[in-house]
């Protein structure tokens, strides 16, 4: 029973969470408006967009042409002169194409020109593996976004975030990058009706646990999860924090829980070397928390490969959540 | 039949050479056709582009072309393979992610290549292979091979930057590269006229000062004609050119395309613009083949295809264990 | 002389207009030479890319927009931001790394902008501006305020990918945008013609199907009846167009050049055509104003020139401390 | 005196040394050839290319239009097909526009087509701040290439490496990217004459030490020497690692030396998030030389911030050689 003056809770898929934001945003603020390539009658190559396009029409939901680097920096163009545009890549990997209005363009503007302008654009990255697309339409580069400088970056893991994390990301006067994980996008979970904001650097502690902090990001959360509960079987106590955001990264509710359980494991789906991972642990291990170590930090990151075609193979290159409990296992191993 | 009434393909092409086309765009539809059901019974994993209803550019542009000529395909790639002579067999058991496919089962449908017979690869990056088919033009020229590249792009990828950046370059430096759009009239769900601001893309060669042309691309001899001039332009190091064949996908864009943004009435229409029965006919019409020797060629297209599934479906996996291997060279080559 | 034989300026602009966009032709000139003369002088710290010799394109190109309408520039942009309305001493203040400057002496010559003018900035990378400038032309579509934006670029940018993006939105979108392309025959060392493809840039206007024109880019007259045809195309909802103005670059790319890619003469037969004098003739001609009043013009931009050096000199450094002050906005606002 | 039968020691600068490569390689190989912009008669933005055009002609030293996409494409394709071309980006931060290329062409091609092609290229990217070009014009990506699996990526901070990894680049069969830094195309140094390579994957400790481990690149190892010594003269006996490689990165030469001096810190200009010290840090962190740290592990890197035009502000933002001093006082305060 719903308590009075509680939110109104539902489930949503995380798609359809991030389409309710969309519309949300739509509705609120006539600066607010939609670019990237079929997004309008298709609806978006993941169904995020939806019918969108019917209820705000086309001057509102914008379909572009095949051209990441034109479109994308359109939307940077806009949101220096009032406008708050969306930029949708049909996949992560096209932001290679756009890497320059992205990082030496809406990153910069603000430094660069001293403050004199801001680039509140949004633009959302659907990313990750998982999903038999192969190499250049299945690539987790939050990594390279969040080396980046001006930008902020975020990785929403479950329903509720996605959509408050696009909400926060229109308040922000500047540019949002919003990874978005494809095998997530039908993955259900409550989210509240209505307005509100999940906050852009803010991690999220979503298990308790007094043994082993395992750091996680996107998808990964959901197999760290399963990982803890198999583990607290085991007697070995997970915490398990979602990172969330990338760019500004959580450091103290990160630090905080590994000074209490003295063990760290990262677990992330881009490539090992240089990834999110990375900074994790060297943000850890360059804290007081480093005293606080009684194990080394593990990464659990994606293979120093591309993603493999083939259903096995592709499974094998990213972290499992056996992955996750054989190194679990090794760390705690004979030392709680 | 006076000369100049003969279709050029006729006049330029002995009917073995003729027929053998015929049968690769038989290939090319059945063999998409098995794609598409291989896919509903869940052997192809991902997604795929199929290109019914086009197999006459891809079989028609690349008459003119050897082994060692290159070509650079795009994600809508099965028939440009087929037509550059690919193994139907290996073609399968990429599809089906196993180690005897074209990658090894790492690289899939939008991925497939057969560098022995000059096909550089389908391109998972629309126009990703703009800047790749102007390199191996300019391997050619440098190598003195004689060699010319192809390169195969839709209507949606001359949008990209890398459209005008490669033609550009080609265009200065004179390279043998010939540009086949395949204009099918949309990408994904943006029509031509939505996403692109001019109404024949073949006009843009007046930005490179190269010969564009369009042609019917349902008609295998306007394409043959239009491509083999532009490969013997090449050839004659006179430079590149564009060539745009107005077609169209029988299919959606992917295997999820509700197909929301075209009309039932457009896609019946272009069913009866159909590029193979009408190639048929005309080699029926000037005597190359019979009508039943094309019955016997599509029974033995769809033979070939059921063989070349078995083969695949037969073919191992990849090695788990492996699942990184080619990420680099094992060793430097001497 | 019939009204007809009466150049377009003369007949579109007040003698006040025509006589303030000679003034900022000279404020150009002896800023340019401020700035070398500063940078000799080791006042100014990296590179930079002087406008000599280009000053009809920058300042006639302005003529008929406000500060409501936008411009993006380029590397080479101190023209512009002056024909735009900035404040000198703002301007060689950021040269001088001063907390004074536009960009308070974080960004420098290659980024200095004034948004409350609607210059959105100098370009460090080539061809970046070409969709910020088309996504400001959608803002002003979508706001309604009937502003337009001129793109500023030079004749190496138009070979970039987003050329090509960025004029193909802007056409499909009838956006108003006057993309002006500042032909000085080279970017960097390499000509024109060994870097495009086309011998008119302007030509390029087809693939968009946009109207493109060619002036004299060293005409104040020939650039602002081009220029003012497409602002006015522009703002009346028409959407986009190309005007190519062909100019020279008396100078060297930037400080480090050595020239040795163009001839002594070259440059000699350019200085010959100096766009200034030509239009102060102009301007003589018509009785807008005397040649003593141009030397007291040109006399005037001189001290206006020496009195922004002396405030930026005196102006205080950024504290050091706040080196990273601005890469984030403060707080969000309401 | 030079003893008979050593090679012949020269002093070069870094640009010299790279042209000298270039031009060996030229002369070695029909197959090599060189693309960029302005890298012909110009000699090239920083003069590495300098006079090369005249004796090997403008078909094997050709200047590009400005499109970095295609230029880089066209590189990428002609290495598919038989030759080995080296692309100069002008200036590192245009590497933004070739992302595409790069990261998803040249550097997954051998792995998606199951290894049925090569893609023998070599990229040089001038980078690094310094010279007052301001945020578009000094970035330092290295970490960007170094998270893509594929690409071998190097950062030679001396001229005989600069010119031994542009021909071990050559001899290589995958894309090498060079990360060359602005500022040390001057400096002068000892080059070998004739034909050597220095091994890509290979750290190089400049400097022996016992108290500390500093690993550095590009021309952070010079700052780092020069911190070095002055810490000497404090009784702190630093270790000098010059990374050379940050993919393959030297593992065990950086854990060797911290195993032995317990405390490390690592030096780089990159943006300090996400940037190559924090793959350093991890690598250490997770593996068995964590058991030897004695102190937590320090990264000096570049300011989350882009670079300031102002000199002062510019040199704030980067790691100098006092900062490098007072961290390592910091760290082995009282502890040694
Ligand atoms: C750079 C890039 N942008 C977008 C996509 C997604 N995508 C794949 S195919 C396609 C449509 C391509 O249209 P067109 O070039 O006309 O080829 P067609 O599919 O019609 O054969 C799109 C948008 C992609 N793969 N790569
Ligand atoms: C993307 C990019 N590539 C290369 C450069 C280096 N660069 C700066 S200006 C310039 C020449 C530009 O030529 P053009 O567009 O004709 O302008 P001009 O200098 O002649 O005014 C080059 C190559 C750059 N800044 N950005
Ligand atoms: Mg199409
Ligand atoms: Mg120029």
């Amino acid at each position: 029973m719903k308590a009075l003056g509680t939110p109104e809770v539902r489930e949503l898929s995380y798609a359809e969470a991030i389409r309710e934001a969309l519309d949300i945003a739509l509705d609120r603020d006539d600066r607010v408006f939609l670019m990237g390539e079929d997004i309008g009658v298709y609806g978006g190559a993941f169904q995020v967009t939806g019918d969108l396009v019917e209820k705000h029409g086309p001057d509102r939901v914008m379909d572009t042409p095949i051209s990441e680097l034109g479109g994308a920096g359109v939307a940077v163009g806009a949101a220096m002169t009032g406008m708050k545009p969306i930029f949708e890549f049909q996949f992560a990997d096209f932001a290679a194409l756009a890497m320059e209005q992205i990082a030496n363009q809406a990153a910069k503007a603000r430094f660069m020109l001293g403050g004199s302008v801001s680039v509140p654009v949004v633009m959302r990255f659907p990313a990750g593996s998982g999903t038999g697309a192969a190499a250049q339409h299945s690539q987790s580069i939050e990594a390279w976004l969040g080396h980046v400088p001006g930008l902020k970056v975020v990785q929403p893991s479950v329903p509720e975030d996605a959509k408050g994390l696009v909400l926060a990301a229109l308040e922000d006067s500047d540019p949002v990058m919003i990874f978005e994980h494809k095998i997530l996008y039908k993955m259900k979970g409550h989210v509240p009706a209505g307005y509100y904001t999940t906050p852009i650097g803010k991690a999220a502690v979503r298990r308790t646990g007094a043994n082993l902090t395992i750091v996680a990001t996107s998808v990964m959360v959901w197999r760290a999860i399963e990982a803890a509960e198999t583990l607290a079987a085991e007697g070995i106590d997970a915490e398990v924090v979602d990172l969330r955001s990338i760019r500004p990264m959580d450091r103290e509710t990160v630090l905080e829980s590994v000074r209490k359980t003295g063990r760290l494991i990262c677990v992330y789906e881009g490539v090992k070397t240089l990834g999110v991972g990375a900074e994790v642990s060297a943000m850890v291990a360059e804290s007081d928390a480093f005293d606080f170590l009684d194990a080394p930090i593990v990464r659990l990151g994606g293979a120093d490969s591309p993603i493999p075609y083939n259903p096995q193979l592709e499974k094998a290159v990213v972290p499992q959540v056996s992955d996750i409990l054989v190194a679990a296992r090794d760390l705690t191993g004979g030392r709680i | 039949m006076p000369e100049t009434n003969i279709p050029y393909v006729i006049r330029a092409y002995r009917p073995s050479a003729l027929k053998e086309a015929l049968m690769k765009m038989y290939l090319i539809r059945k063999f998409e056709e098995g794609a598409e059901e291989s896919y509903m019974r869940g052997l192809i994993h991902g997604t795929m582009h199929l290109s019914i209803g086009q197999e006459a550019s891809a079989v028609g542009s690349c008459m003119a072309l050897t082994d060692e000529d290159k070509i650079t395909s795009t994600h809508r790639g099965h028939g440009h393979c087929i037509a550059k002579g690919a193994d139907l067999g290996r073609m399968f058991a990429e599809f089906f992610g196993k180690e005897t496919g074209y990658c090894r089962g790492r690289g899939g449908s939008m991925h497939i290549a057969d560098p022995s017979k000059g096909n550089l690869g389908a391109n998972g990056i629309v126009g990703g292979g703009f800047p790749i088919a102007v390199g191996a033009a300019l391997s050619a020229k440098k190598l003195g091979t004689g060699a010319v590249t192809i390169c195969f792009f839709g209507d949606g990828a001359g949008n990209e930057g890398a459209f005008h950046e490669s033609l550009n370059i080609a265009a200065i430096w004179k390279l043998p590269v010939v540009f086949v759009c395949e204009n099918n009239g949309y990408g994904m769900s943006t029509s031509t006229e939505r996403s692109t601001a001019v109404k024949r893309i073949a006009d843009r060669a007046t930005s490179y000062s190269m010969p564009g042309a369009i042609v019917d691309g349902n008609d295998f001899n306007a394409v043959t004609e239009a491509v083999d001039a532009s490969v013997a332009w090449a050839r004659a190091r006179e430079g590149p050119s564009l060539v745009e064949a107005r077609t169209y996908r029988l299919r959606g864009h992917s295997k999820s395309d509700r197909n929301r943004y075209r009309t039932r009435e457009e896609i019946t229409q272009w069913m009866e613009r159909d590029p193979i029965p009408r190639f048929a006919d005309l080699l029926i019409a000037h005597k190359v083949i019979t009508r039943k020797a094309v019955r016997d060629l599509e029974d033995a297209a769809a033979k070939t295809i059921a063989e070349a599934i078995e083969f695949a479906s037969a073919s191992p996996d990849p090695r788990v264990e492996e699942a990184t291997k080619y990420v680099y060279a094992e060793r430097v080559p001497a």
